[in-house]
């Protein structure tokens, strides 16, 4: 690892679509302090979800943030979320730039 | 024919599902078009909206959606007691069949253009009157007893929701506007606006057959249900056009609306207020069943009826 | 004009790529435009054929796509040995060139139309049969003596595929929806054609290019395959068109079918079917150089042709 | 009505982004909408230019490039000394505000057929020509006196830009194939081209929401400026128009071009020549307050002076 | 590693989108109990791929799952389509709740 | 870790899509031999960027490579384009196939 670098969390988070709107205002609420998304599709225990149109389309969403943060995100997605929607999260250690940013 | 032409897309739709081809629509063309359809839907009724006295819609408004209500109210207990199901099923899907499907609104306003009825535009406004009362029904079907609703939200998921914003919006723009105003959009919004159902259709064939897939760990008791549920339905709207003294054209769009069920605003508004209910489950009757039965049975049987019943509309 | 003036825009997307410019006509559009180009070329098709006897088509049908079986028969002992080209390759690109292209068909079609040069809808039909039959014969000749073959699964990769579904359905719905019942949809699917087909090909344009850029490794004999065997195909079109005694407006689209080469189905069906197969090479000499050589020179030069092998056209 | 009734469409998309509705437009519809309109705008002078002598219009160009550069250089000093904003941000600004907005230009085409007040098709090559300088005199407003200016990178990103290609290609392609070879395309370039602008403008109302919440970190000073500075450029315009003997219609298209701020081209050229100004602030002006200013009150202004102004135009 | 994860491997693979129908298939058939997919453009040794239609696009396919089932997939991509197809293929540890879903 | 798999850098960046011209480019002159791009939205310091149109979307690159060039990338990253653009960075470790190809 280059010096410039500090050790984060990347943490992944892929759900419904129609979920985007009630998720991502919790991520701030959390402690993070920025995400990115993509759109995508896929298949799981739920069903082909093949991104027709939105109510069968996913929503894939990144967010750099420390162990803490992760941890208090995780815990908050599987409280309010894994019960009632599809949704899948993996947390991978990130080398980043700009610690401070995170 | 007996039915629209229009319909033949969506079987061609349905075809290709099955044969399992690789023929995509990719999902940004679906919502462009079901913004245009729409928008095209509430220029349209607005238009014709500025030849009339709007308060004299004010009570026809109030009984539509008055007795529209009976519809989820009369859902529930049967899909709750004869269907089995949870609570929170029971009570989406009669939302879902509550609410009303704007491109179902659309194909029937179709037929009774190529067979030359006149109905009425302001009908339209009926369309997007309907939409949100029977999801809050369905939410409070749902919640009863069990309390802890957030209503704020859902009222502002449905009507900050794009198919209230675009039918109202265009309803507001033609008033506004005028039909001379409007005139030099005639060409995008009415002369295409049959081409892009055809198109859309198309679409909707590709999405109903992979819905119809997931119905099928649902057992037949659903499947009754989506095709008795919208006659029953068309029949009350039948009848409240009958004593609202409304034309063939108008009863026939009263009918199809309170028959149709919602899968654009009752989808997305029960993911967020009931989120245990299924919704392979109402989204597969709705879209799988309902909705090709009301384009391909349902429309043509109640425009027969309304024909049939005549002396009871003027 | 010598051709087309939908051609500018083609040539217009050449141009943006070679400045490179950020022009970019997202992906989806592509997608959409394609499946818009389809249905209609069907419907116009399938229109038009309710007014003729289908079963008198099927001895010229049977004679155009026998005859349409000897241009990868006769490319592939070209590419193999002249070329040097890999046994893969060689069939890929035999494949290619032996089914067809549809945007050079509706080129073909507008030119006509502009000269007001009849022809008839129904070679929409011959347009569907030629799209299959090559790309069978290019992966026996990549397989043969060695084995294993997935027919299955090629068959459906190809029958199933976007541009069979959407043209045999487009056919389909037209043919029993007739004149009148397509009518309402004209405005969409006739009127704008020729405006839709424009914006396509400045797509085509811009990926065009691209591809000009593959073919760069592969050597000046596949550039003069390219272009020589669109003018002996479509002379063969021409001499098949006079034994079967065809229009001259026929004719000409018959030349063009087979000068054509297909880059929608041929690449995805031999991307599964013959894997080893370099996609650059046949793309590169389909889209890179025969695609805007039949636009600009193979299209007049084909009519040019027909009216001067006159006598031999009814 | 005192506005284009078109312009409700934009009202619409700003208050859909008000009360936060899910209504959202996918970003490459927007890239394929601005693709037609640019396109359109081309095709459409170019088929008038081919009736004029093209050598008649090099004067006149000069004279309203020339002018057109005091806006830049105007703005420049303004938003430094009164503004106190960094060089770099009142270098950018400058150029956004020197440069032209398409959309803005073909609402003033749509605001004036309306008012059947006739029109120079010519005026689009003003509105390609418009484009470029202004971003040049930016960034030589950003730079001097420190150097290292990638001249080279700048001038290809923006004459390689899609603006200038679809709309040179279009006037280009217009005036080759002329209105008889145009004739087939007009379906879709000319009759859908007011359907499209309200479609797009209920696009841009959405996303012109959006640069409003940037901007309200910037202050009341931007906020003046975004209003004063295209007032200011319409009456420049407005004294050129006179000065050149230009019809009132003329006048009002050049006093719109002149008020009118970039929000395609210089954005994209700001962030590679001057990327430390901030696009929140060039971007929010221009198209939070600019461009719906000049949509709902500047145009009728600059028309209402025109015709006051009489005696000054032919 | 907050107690909630347990340890899983991410296989992500980017390949040809044309590939989708053979591909997918596959990956149930190996084992994959979902997948996750987003469209993707880039460029490589096969030159560039730039999106502008199907067949110069890419496809980008995560799959959560155990190192056991991570390792079949590896193999079985490396053996049925390394030979002739553009393809990448990397594999990250990655922490998961409910490991039982992978 | 499977046999066949080597270890290499994932290097992923998530920048506004209007640097895309600006900075593919330089990851060829830094010594990537491939990258892959998706086009994302989210947001962070500057903002929200909704995806509306090109200037509010981001673009999401990943490079394969090994630590020299991730390095590399980096320290260019960082020097060239930190200061004035809305650019985040982050590496991880992954497992390749064919490593003589990143
Ligand atoms: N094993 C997996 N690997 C990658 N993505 C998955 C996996 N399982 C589920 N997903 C994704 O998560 C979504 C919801 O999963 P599920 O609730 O299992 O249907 C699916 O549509 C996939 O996009
Ligand atoms: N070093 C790399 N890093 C990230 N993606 C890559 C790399 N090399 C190739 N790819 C992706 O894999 C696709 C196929 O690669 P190739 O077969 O090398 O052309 C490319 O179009 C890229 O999207
Ligand atoms: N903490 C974060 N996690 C994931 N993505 C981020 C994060 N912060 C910023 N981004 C992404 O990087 C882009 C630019 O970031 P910024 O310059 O902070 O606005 C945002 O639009 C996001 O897509
Ligand atoms: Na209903
Ligand atoms: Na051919
Ligand atoms: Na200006």
């Amino acid at each position: 690892m280059s010096p410039a670098l500090t050790s984060r969390k990347l943490v992944t988070i892929i759900c419904e679509a129609e979920l985007e709107a009630l998720l991502v205002p919790e991520l701030a609420r959390h402690g993070a302090r920025g995400y990115t998304l993509t759109e995508a599709r896929g298949q799981g225990a739920r069903g082909v979800r093949d991104g027709a149109w939105r109510a069968s389309s996913n929503i894939r969403i990144e967010v750099l943030c420390d162990a803490t943060v992760a941890e208090r995100l995780v815990d908050m997605l599987q409280a309010r979320f894994y019960a009632d929607y599809g949704i899948v999260v993996f947390v991978v250690d990130a080398a980043v730039l700009r610690p401070g940013k995170f | 024919m007996p039915f629209e032409p229009v319909i033949l897309f969506f079987l061609l739709g349905l075809l290709a599902a099955l044969v399992r081809s690789d023929l995509k629509i990719p999902g940004v063309v679906y919502e462009a078009l079901s913004i245009f359809l729409l928008l095209a839907i509430g220029l349209k009724g607005g238009v014709e909206l500025a030849r009339h006295d709007v308060l004299d819609l004010a009570l026809p408004a109030l009984v539509v959606v008055g007795v529209a209500m009976v519809i989820p109210l009369a859902c529930f207990p049967i899909l709750l007691r004869l269907g089995r199901l949870p609570r929170a099923d029971a009570a989406s899907i009669a939302a879902h069949y509550g609410s009303v499907s704007v491109v179902t609104f659309a194909v029937a306003s179709s037929f009774l253009a190529t067979r030359d009825v006149p109905a009425d535009g302001y009908m339209t406004v009926f369309l997007a009157l309907l939409e949100l009362p029977a999801l809050l029904v369905g939410v409070f079907l749902a919640r009863r007893g069990q309390g802890q609703v957030q209503w704020s939200t859902l009222l502002h998921e449905v009507l900050a929701g794009k198919s209230i914003v675009l039918l109202a919006g265009g309803l507001l723009i033609g008033w506004i506007a005028g039909p001379e105003g409007i005139k030099p959009l005639d060409r995008l919004f009415f002369d295409l606006f049959k081409g892009m159902l055809a198109f859309f259709l198309l679409e909707m064939g590709l999405v109903a057959a992979g819905r119809l897939a997931d119905l099928r760990r649902a057992g037949p008791f659903l499947v009754a249900f989506a095709v008795g549920a919208p006659v029953c339905a068309g029949l009350l709207g039948l009848l409240t056009a009958g004593m609202l003294d409304f034309s063939v054209g108008n009863a026939v769009l009263l009918a199809t609306l309170y028959a149709s069920a919602s899968y654009i605003a009752a989808p997305a508004a029960m993911r967020i207020a009931v989120p245990e209910a299924n919704p392979a489950l109402s989204i597969g009757a709705a879209l799988g069943i309902t909705f090709p039965f009301n384009l391909m049975a349902g429309i043509p049987l109640y425009y027969w009826l309304a024909v049939h019943m005549n002396g009871a509309f003027s």
